[in-house]
């Protein structure tokens, strides 16, 4: 997995990354929650049209502001918060994979679902990021939110 | 003087390329109006605009190098 | 690891495991969202002595029927709600390692995170388990929630 | 007529077993009243009881086999 940013991977998020994550911040003893959330493309049908993919693409350099500023504020608010950790592929990726990951760790437990929950929806509205809807019959179209 | 242009999403669609150079235009007024006799389709979109990386809400003056952006809406996870 | 009743496991929930569980539901290619809690013992200090793990014991039949209920009770509420999972160790648990596992799986995100979180407040109400800390200088303590 | 009886937590320090199978008592303020005569020790603790895997909250009368626990103040996570 190549790193664009540190907030932007080429491809899907693999399910083995997670468990790395997990691994790596156990090491840290004073955590006592972690939250995950992990967004995956579906196979939606749209005008009788099914998903295969999306590609999407990203301002890198404007990613790595946002990101910097998501995690600034949200260190401000929750002072247990000890990690937050935010990836969005960029590039192609299938149904039934996963394409954005939040990972938030804290001492107890409500900071660390707040924090998690708070960034999916702050990287929702700031991430200068665009999906293009691929249909099996190769037709495609551009995504919002 | 130049500034650099870069499309994203579905604009990329209409300009048919990511990036473009433009000479000697001062302010984003200048540049609205010499994108819109390039790419007369670039008004039947929805965009924000930002000046080296940071999004801008009025008129503004160029400096040599400025990278002016043209963004959909996001559509990030 | 031995399972008791099916949300009750012996010893410490494993990294592995949870990238197991992602890779087994996000075959499901309507799932849009996964939503993940886990619970991790802290090395805490307590009155200068340091936790050095955690021995659960549980209710066992009582468990099996109040997860039973919970996840009735949510899938009720939460129509977009495809998988809930619950896993809650019994026995030690050493400072580091993963007691608490909460994974709900949704087609967009929102009830995800709403049934992971709900889930893992229900269970500290509900799940008929007790705490013992064990201190580095082999004294212990229950603990209430 | 045999109940079983069981205690969790806390408690299994002040019965010194888990379990405990008690003939001859009627109903829960029959066996209250028998398992104070054994452990005094027990008034001092907060917990909820409950029969046949279900928490009550006042009296009731025991048919043979019941389980009844002892459950004091959850703690999982």
């Amino acid at each position: 997995m190549k790193t664009i940013v540190p907030y932007l991977f080429h491809g899907p998020i693999k399910p083995s990354e997670i468990a790395n994550l997990i691994e790596k911040y156990s090491g840290n003893r004073d955590a006592g929650a972690y939250s995950f959330f992990l967004g995956q493309v579906r196979a939606d049908r749209v005008g009788g049209k099914r998903v295969r993919e999306i590609v999407y693409t990203a301002y890198e350099d404007m990613v790595a502001g946002e990101a910097g500023r998501i995690k600034e504020e949200l260190f401000d608010i929750y002072d247990d918060l000890i990690h937050l950790e935010i990836r969005h592929s960029v590039g192609s990726v299938k149904t039934g994979e996963i394409s954005l990951l939040v990972f938030a760790v804290s001492r107890h437990r409500e900071q660390a679902f707040k924090a998690c929950n708070e960034t999916v929806e702050k990287v929702k509205q700031k991430f200068p990021v665009w999906k293009k809807e691929v249909y099996e019959d190769e037709t495609h179209e551009w995504k919002e939110s | 003087m130049k500034i650099e242009v870069l499309f994203f999403g579905v604009l990329t669609e209409v300009s048919k390329v990511d990036k473009l150079v433009i000479h000697d235009v001062k302010n984003l007024e200048g540049l609205m109006n010499e994108l819109n006799i390039r790419y007369p389709d670039l008004q039947k979109y929805t965009f924000q605009i930002s000046v080296n990386r940071e999004i801008i809400h009025k008129n503004k003056s160029f400096k040599d190098g400025d990278e002016v952006a043209f963004l959909p809406p996001f559509a990030g996870g």
